[in-house]
C-alpha cells in the first residue's frame, strides 16, 4: 500500500468524499489560504473553490450553528478549528444543538450530522491558549462522537466515517502528527468508531492512549523493551463510542495500566479508561494503575518550561516502570516528541 | 369564502383561542410539565410573517415557539400532545414546548437557548441559495435574544455571503422581566444593528397583521430573490408572564398602565376593527372561529390526556442511530 | 444553631460578604427580579441596590469577559446563571482566560478570582438544554476551582470562600436543594476547597457523591441499612481540588464503591472517582466499581422518560446491592426527588 | 529638547527598530519559540492612543501586542526577555508574545484568543468609573476580532452603562489572509457597528499619528468625562506575514502593489515630512534615534540571552496561590 502523511490522509478523505457527496462542504477561518489548514484544506479548496471550501469569518459560535442549520436542511458540513481552543466559542451550538437535535426533535426527523475538525496546536510555545486537547470536554456529552486518529490510515478512516455517519462528530488532531507518514487505503473506507487497536501487543503493562500519545507510548515501549518489560499499547481511537472491552481484555492479561494523555488528569481521558478498568476488571490489577497527564497548571511557553510540561514518551517510560515495581535511574531520557520542530511557530 | 384578510385573524383567533385554553389546563392541572412560553398578544407577528412564507419556506423559532409553529400551519394536536409529553407529541415527548417541530409544514424547529436559531436558520437559508432553490429560511426571535453575540455574527455573515434569510425580531420590550432600558442604548434599535452590519432592516407595528405581512412578503421576496437578507423588527408586547400561563402584573416591572395599553391595543381587536367596513360579518365569523377553536383546542388536549406516554424501554432511542454506536 | 433553607444559605453568604467586602458585586441577567435567581440574589438587591446587583443583557461571554475585567481591576465579581446550562457560551472566557490569568501572566500579578454560579435547572421537563450539570467540563481546567455544596451550610460556607479566596470558582448548585433546611452558621466562614466530608458512616459499602447525589445517597443508604447493609457516604463537597484521601480511606474501609452523579459517566465526576481508586488503592476492591449517572442520551421532557433519565436513591440502591452481591427485588422503589416538585416550570 | 510631535516620531522609531531588529533575530536563531505578531507599518495607531493616555489608563490588546505594549511605556527588556522565554520576562516567560503585561505603567495584558480583551477592558473601564476614578480602559483589536460576537456584546454594555473604555480597532484589512471582503458586507464598517449600538465612533487615518492621537485625545476625554465609551477605527497595514518574522508577498492573498502602496505611506515618513517644515532637523533626529534604538534593542537581546530560563521546579507555581490550594 501507498504511505501518505497524516495530512494528506486528511486531504484525501476530504476531497474524496467530497467527489462523492455534493453535500459536503468545508467551512473555516482561513480554509482556503495558501498554508491550508496545515495543508489539509488546500486540495479541496483548489479543486472545488470557494463555494465549497468556505473561508468564515472570526465567528465560531455563528459559524457552528449555520453548520448546523446547513446540516438540517440536508448538507453535510465540515467544520475547521486551527486551534481546538477556539471551539470553547462554539461549545454552546456543538453541545446543546449537534449533540441532542435528532433526539430532541423526537429521534425520527433526522439529525445534524456536523463534522468538527479541531487542531491541537502544541507546536513551539503556543502557550496556554493555543495547544489545548479539550476531547474529552466534548466526549462528555451524549450525542457526539469523537475521535482522535493516531495514524495515517485513522485520520483518513475516521474522516470519511464522520463525514458518511449520521452523528455529529468532534475529531481532534495533534499538530505534531501531520508529519507522519503511514500506509493509507487508495479507497474512502470509513473506519468506524468504537473500536480500537492494539498498535504493539505485550504482556506486562499496558498503556492505553490516544492520538499523539499513542505515538509516545510505542516509543516508550520500544526502550522498555530493551530493559525486557514488555509494553501492550491500546489506541482507542475514539473517546466516544470507546472501546472498553479491548481496554479491558488487555489489562486482563498485562495486569498493569498506564494511561496517557496530552490534557489534565481530572475528569479527562485517563480518568475514564481508569474507571473502566475500576469497573469491569479491577481484580486483574497487580499495580495501581498510573496516569501520565498534564501538570495541574496552564501550558507555560517557555522553553524548559515547555518540556517539562508536556508529558512524553520519558513519562511514560517512567510510570510503566513503577507499575512493574521497578527504577527508572538507568534509562536515558527520550528526546521531546516536538525536538524537531521548526519554527516560526 | 373567507377573505385573504379576514384569515389572518382567524389563524390568529386560532393562536389566541388556543393558548388561553392551553394556559387554563396547565395551570389547573400541573400535567403539562414543561416550561411554557406562551404568545398571548403577540399573535400578529407570527401569523403575518408565517402568511407570507410557502410551504418549502423554513421557519425557526426561540423558546416562544407555539405561536410562530401554528401560524405556519403545524398540527395542533401534535403540539397539545408534546406538551403533555405523549409520545404522538410533535417531538414524541422528548423535546417539550421549547422544542417543536413540524417538517411537512416547513416549521423547522424551535430551541430554548437564546439566539441558536438565528445562526441556524442562516446555514438553511444558505443551503437553499446553493441549491439553486427559491426558498427562504425565517427566524423567529425575541429582542432579548438580540443581545447574544450570535446574532451580530449571524447578521454579518448572512449579509456577507447575501443570504435568504428573513430575521424576525419580536421586540416586546422585555427579556423575562429586564427592560430594554437595561439592554439597549437609547436611541439605539435592533433593525439599526442589522443595518449597521449590511442586512435590510425594517421596523414595522407588530400588532398589526397587515403592516406585519406586508413587510413580511417584501423581505421573503427580496430574500427569494437573492437579494439579501432582511431583518423585521416587530413591535408588540405579551399580555401574560414570561413563563407559564400566569399574569405578572404584581411582579413590579411593568405597570399596570403599560399593560392595559396594550391589551387595548390587541391585535386581533384592532385587525377586525379595520377589517369592519369592508367585511361587517366579520364580528360573527370571530365569534364562530373563536367556538370552533375552543372545540378543536378542548379535542385536542382530551386526546392528548387519552395517549400513551413515550415507553420508558425507549428512552435511549434517537441520541444514536443503531448503525454507528 | 439556627437552621436556613439552602438559597436562604447562598443569599446569606452572598449579602455578608457584600457588607464586609464593597468590591464584590453581583452579575447576571435578572438578578434583580423579583424572583431573584430562586431567591438567592433578591436580599442583595434590596440591601446594596442596581450599581451592585447589576441586570446583565443576555450576553454570557461577554458577562464573563466583564467580570474578569472587573476582577483584574480589583473587584470580586459574582456572576450567576439560572441555568448552567447557558455557561457553554461562557466557557471560552471561565477557561481560556479566568482559568490561566494569573499564571500566564507570570504567576505574580494578581488572578482574576471571578465567582461563577451556575444552576442546574432540573425541574419538570426542562428537557435537554435546561437541566444539565456542567460541573465535570468546568473541573477539567487547572486554573479553576469547582465546587458543588450538598448543604445549606456548605452553600455558604462555599460561596464565602469562594467571594474571599484567590481563585477563580465555579459553583454548581442543584435547583432541587433551595428548598433543604440545615444549620447554618450565623458569621460568614469560608469552607475551603478540598476537604471532603462524610455525610454518613457506614461500614460495607462507600458511595461517594457530589451536590444533589449526597441526598439520594442518605436516602439509599437509610433503605440499605433496613436490609442490614451499612453505607458509609462522602460527599466530596468540591470536584476541583478534590479530597482523594477521604475516597481512598473510605473505599480502604467498605472494600466497595458506588459513584454517583447527575450528569454523564463518562469522562465525568464518576469517572474521576473511580480513576483516584484505581490509581492509588486498587486492590481494596471486593467488587468492580459501580457507576450511578445519566444514561447515554439528552434529557427527555416526557415525564416517564424523564423520571426514567435522572438516577436517584432508587438507582444508588441497585448499585450498591449489587457491589454487595445481592439483588433488589424486594425493595420498594423510592420517590424521585422532583415528586413534591411544583409548577409551572 | 524634543517636541511633543517629534516624540511620536521617536516612539514610532523605537517601536520599528526594535521590531526589525527582534524579527531577524527571531528568524535567524529559532530561539523565541513563542508565535509573534509584529505591528511593522502599524506603529501610529500604537503611538498616537498611548500617548493620550495616563498610566493610571489602562490599555489591553490582542495578539499583535508589541507594539501597544512599547507605545504605552512597556519595559523593552522585559519584552526581550519574554520573547526568549526566561525568568525576567514580563511574564516570567509563561507567557510568551501573546501574553505580555507591565502594570507599571498601565498594559494591562495581551491575549491569543480574538476578541476577549474587548469585554475585559469593559469591565476594567467599569470598575474605574465605579470607583469614581478618572480612569479610562483602552482595549486594541483587529477588524477580525470585531467579527466575534462578544465585540458587539461589549459594544452594547458599554453603550447602556456609559462605561469609560475606547475601543481601538487597528483595521489592517486583513485577518491572516482573509480580505474584509469575504468578513464584513460591502458598505459597512466597523465604526458603523459601533454608533449602531450606541457607542461614539470614529473612523480615522491610522497612518498619520497626529490625526490618531488627536482623535485618541478627544475619545479618552470624552469617556474620562463620563460621557460613554467611544470607538477609533483606525485604518492600517501590516507589512510583514501575519504571524512570524517573514514577509508574506508571495502567499498571494495581497497584491504586491498593495503592499508597496501602504509601505510608501509609512506611518514614520510621513511624520517626518509633516514636521520637516516645522523642525528641519527631524531626519538627523530620525536617525540619531534609529542608531540609539539599535543599540538598545541588540543590548535588550544580548541580555535577556545571558539571562536564565525559569526554574522547572517552579512549573506549578502561579498556577493557584499555596493558601487555597
Ligand atoms: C443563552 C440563554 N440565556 C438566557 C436564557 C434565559 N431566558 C430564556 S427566555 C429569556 C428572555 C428572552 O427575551 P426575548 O429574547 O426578548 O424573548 P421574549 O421572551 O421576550 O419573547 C431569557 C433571558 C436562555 N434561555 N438562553
Ligand atoms: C477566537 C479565535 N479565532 C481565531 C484565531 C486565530 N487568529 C489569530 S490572529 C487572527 C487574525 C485576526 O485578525 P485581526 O483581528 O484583524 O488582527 P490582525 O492580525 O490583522 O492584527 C486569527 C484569525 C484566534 N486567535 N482566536
Ligand atoms: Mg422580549
Ligand atoms: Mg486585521
Amino acid at each position: 500500500m501507498r504511505t501518505l502523511t497524516y495530512w494528506q490522509a486528511i486531504s484525501e478523505a476530504t476531497v474524496q468524499c467530497m467527489e462523492r457527496d455534493e453535500r459536503i462542504f468545508v467551512a473555516g477561518e482561513g480554509v482556503d489560504d495558501v498554508s491550508g489548514s496545515f495543508g489539509t484544506t488546500k486540495e479541496a479548496f483548489d479543486r472545488f473553490g470557494p463555494g465549497r471550501v468556505i473561508d468564515m469569518p472570526n465567528a465560531e459560535n455563528a459559524t457552528a450553528g449555520f453548520a448546523i442549520g446547513a446540516a438540517a436542511a440536508g448538507q453535510r458540513p465540515l467544520v475547521v478549528h486551527v486551534r481546538a481552543d477556539f471551539m470553547f466559542l462554539a461549545m454552546d451550538p456543538i453541545v446543546n444543538m449537534a449533540a441532542k437535535w435528532r433526539y430532541t426533535y423526537g429521534g425520527d426527523k433526522g439529525g445534524v450530522p456536523v463534522v468538527t475538525r479541531g487542531v491541537v496546536g502544541r507546536g513551539w510555545g503556543q502557550g496556554s491558549t493555543h495547544s489545548q486537547s479539550p476531547h474529552a470536554t466534548f466526549a462528555h456529552y451524549a450525542g457526539l462522537h469523537v475521535a482522535t486518529p493516531a495514524t495515517p490510515a485513522d485520520a483518513k478512516g475516521m474522516l470519511v466515517q464522520a463525514l458518511t455517519g449520521d452523528t455529529p462528530v468532534v475529531l481532534i488532531e495533534n499538530r505534531n502528527l501531520y508529519q507522519l507518514t503511514g500506509e493509507v487505503p487508495e479507497e474512502p473506507i470509513p473506519t468506524p468508531f468504537g473500536i480500537g487497536r492494539i498498535a504493539r501487543t505485550g504482556s506486562d503493562v499496558t498503556v492505553v492512549a490516544a492520538s499523539l500519545m499513542v505515538h509516545e507510548a510505542e516509543r516508550a515501549a520500544e526502550q522498555l523493551a530493551q530493559r525486557g518489560i514488555s509494553v501492550e499499547v491500546v489506541d482507542v481511537r475514539s473517546l466516544r463510542p470507546l472501546d472498553e472491552g479491548i481496554i479491558c481484555e488487555s489489562v486482563a492479561k498485562t495486569g498493569r495500566l498506564v494511561v496517557a494523555d496530552t490534557s489534565w488528569a481530572r475528569y479527562g481521558f485517563t480518568a475514564e479508561v481508569a474507571a473502566v478498568v475500576a469497573e469491569h476488571v479491577p481484580h486483574v490489577l497487580r499495580a495501581p494503575v498510573r496516569r501520565v497527564s498534564l501538570p495541574d497548571c496552564p501550558a507555560p511557553v517557555s522553553r524548559p518550561l515547555e518540556e517539562a510540561f508536556h508529558p512524553g514518551a520519558s513519562s511514560i517510560v517512567s510510570a510503566c516502570l513503577e507499575v512493574c515495581g521497578e527504577r527508572d535511574a538507568a534509562l536515558p531520557q527520550l528526546a521531546d516528541v516536538s525536538a524537531g520542530f521548526q519554527g516560526p511557530f | 369564502m373567507v377573505s385573504a384578510r379576514a384569515r389572518l385573524i382567524r389563524d390568529m383567533v386560532r393562536i389566541r383561542t388556543a393558548e388561553e385554553i392551553l394556559a387554563d389546563y396547565y395551570r389547573d392541572e400541573q400535567e403539562m410539565r414543561t416550561p411554557t412560553h406562551f404568545s398571548i398578544g403577540q399573535e400578529a407577528t407570527a401569523v403575518g410573517v408565517c402568511s407570507a412564507t410557502t410551504t418549502e419556506d423554513w421557519v425557526y423559532s426561540g423558546h416562544r415557539s407555539h405561536a410562530p409553529y401554528l401560524a405556519k400551519g403545524g398540527d395542533l394536536e401534535a403540539l397539545v400532545a408534546e406538551l403533555y409529553g405523549k409520545e404522538d407529541g410533535c417531538a414524541h415527548g422528548r423535546g417539550g414546548s421549547m422544542h417543536v417541530m413540524d417538517q411537512s409544514v416547513g416549521f423547522a424547529g424551535s430551541a430554548a437557548i437564546l439566539g441558536e436559531m438565528i445562526s441556524v436558520a442562516v446555514g438553511s437559508g444558505w443551503t437553499f441559495a446553493r441549491a439553486g432553490e427559491e426558498r427562504v429560511a425565517l427566524t423567529f426571535f425575541g429582542e432579548g435574544a438580540a443581545d447574544e453575540g450570535v446574532f451580530a455574527e449571524s447578521l454579518n455573515f448572512a449579509a456577507v455571503h447575501r443570504i435568504p434569510v428573513v430575521f424576525v425580531c419580536e421586540n416586546n420590550l422585555y427579556s423575562i422581566s429586564s427592560p430594554l432600558s437595561v439592554r439597549h442604548a437609547e436611541g439605539t434599535s435592533v433593525h439599526g444593528r442589522a443595518e449597521a452590519a449590511g442586512v435590510r432592516a425594517l421596523s414595522v407595528d407588530g400588532n398589526d397583521v397587515f403592516a406585519v405581512q406586508a413587510a413580511a412578503r417584501d423581505a421573503v421576496e427580496h430574500a427569494r430573490r437573492g437579494e439579501g437578507p432582511v431583518l423585521l423588527e416587530l413591535a408588540t408586547y405579551r399580555w401574560r408572564a414570561h413563563v407559564g400561563p400566569g399574569l405578572d402584573h404584581d411582579h413590579g416591572y411593568r405597570s399596570k398602565e403599560e399593560i392595559e395599553s396594550w391589551m387595548a391595543g390587541c391585535p386581533i381587536v384592532r385587525a377586525t376593527d379595520a377589517l369592519r367596513a369592508d367585511e361587517p360579518d366579520i364580528d360573527a365569523a370571530v365569534a364562530t372561529w373563536s367556538t370552533e377553536f375552543q372545540q378543536e383546542t378542548h379535542a385536542a388536549v382530551d386526546r392528548a390526556k387519552a395517549l400513551p406516554f413515550p415507553d420508558t424501554a425507549r428512552l435511549l432511542d434517537g441520541a444514536y442511530l443503531p448503525e454507528t454506536h
